[in-house]
């Protein structure tokens, strides 16, 4: 299973990289996408997660060739 | 309908202007026009800033603006909407998001353009982050609700 | 805060921006301007509409829309507010009203112009008068409330 | 009592006129001045009425020099 990994704003500096990608039998949900890419740290609580650009629960399922992307709570307007 | 993320600084009122003068559909038949602006402040907080930076996830940006601009079509007899927000480093007096949708009627505008809005800052991928006067940085952590 | 009647056809995009170039009080310090616009359309109730007249009351108006600006001075902290009649001969597409209200939250902008708004349609002494297709000309009766 | 009296829209057409000026004793009301100025003509139900520029009813009280307003709905906005 090959899965793009984004992070932004304060999450991007905080693990030190806006991106991964995965290569990895195993992935079954959005909570496996992280601890697989890291696996030292905890998601901290209040981030937010997508799969292909829509918002999703971390127990959501992902799918070979999907775009998972973790960030803060958005701050626009 | 018209989505715009914008890397330089506009200028709202001609925003509107150029929208409202190519959009075939308006000429003669719209009543009412409910138009929000938010713009940079030179404090936060109790302190001065500098200026910040406005970090998005293009693609997802669209995708969620268009998404919320669909559901605003559901709700609301909306005969145009135009969504600009700024990314990049902005100033202070800047403006940072427009939202303006015409209607036939007042009521339909005003609900239509504030539900747009809430739902931009809840939903619309966007980070911000200042610099303060101390050159000192931070991350805003949360957008408030502005039905409250 | 500046109220203005105006004979003549306004520009609303224009007189905001000059509104806002020329307050004092404004530049860095606000973050949220809501706008409301009421065009006028080329029908109404099914009918085509040619123009309409809008009569006033001179002095009065001033004196009511100046009291509305107070009430919502008095509800919600604004930092400016702008308010802009037309009265006399106007034309389909051209500018009837223009409530304008920059505040520090969105939240207060958006309830403080669509109160202001509201209450200039039910207090404001103004009457339309259309002149249709067939140049019968009738008297509008009541406008309607646009919290409904 | 000297009072200014003033029509708009379609009540000052209806009316014929836009100004009465009456000199008149006894007036001591709102209604008294429609009724001094439109002694053949009931006052239309919805119309409202200003004392010097200021919303009132119909019972209000009227002094010297004060202008009274008649007018319909108003339409504006």
């Amino acid at each position: 299973m090959s899965i793009k990994v984004r992070y932004f704003a304060s999450l991007k500096e905080s693990i030190g990289r806006s991106e991964d990608y995965l290569e990895f039998a195993g992935i079954a949900t959005v909570a496996d996408v992280w601890g697989c890419a890291n696996p030292n740290k905890a998601l901290p609580d209040n981030s937010l997660a997508a799969v292909n650009m829509d918002y999703v629960e971390l127990n959501s399922a992902v799918k070979d060739g999907d775009e998972v992307a973790f960030f803060p709570p958005v701050t626009g307007g | 309908m018209h989505i715009k993320i914008c890397a330089e600084v506009f200028d709202p009122w001609q925003e509107i202007q150029l929208h409202q003068h190519s959009a075939q559909n308006l000429a003669g038949k719209f009543g009412a026009t409910s138009v929000f602006i938010g713009t940079m402040r030179d404090f936060n907080g109790g302190d001065d800033v500098k200026g910040m930076t406005l970090e998005h996830y293009p693609g997802m940006t669209e995708k969620q603006l268009g998404k919320i601009v669909a559901e605003a079509l559901q709700q609301w007899p909306i005969i145009n909407a135009l969504v600009v927000h700024r990314v990049g480093d902005i100033l202070p007096n800047e403006p940072i998001v427009l939202v303006a949708v015409w209607t036939s009627h007042r009521g339909d505008a005003f609900d239509a353009s504030r539900y747009i809005m809430e739902a931009l800052k809840s939903r619309a991928p966007f980070w911000k982050k200042e610099r303060l006067q101390s050159q000192a940085e931070r991350w805003l952590v949360k957008n408030t609700d502005g039905y409250l």
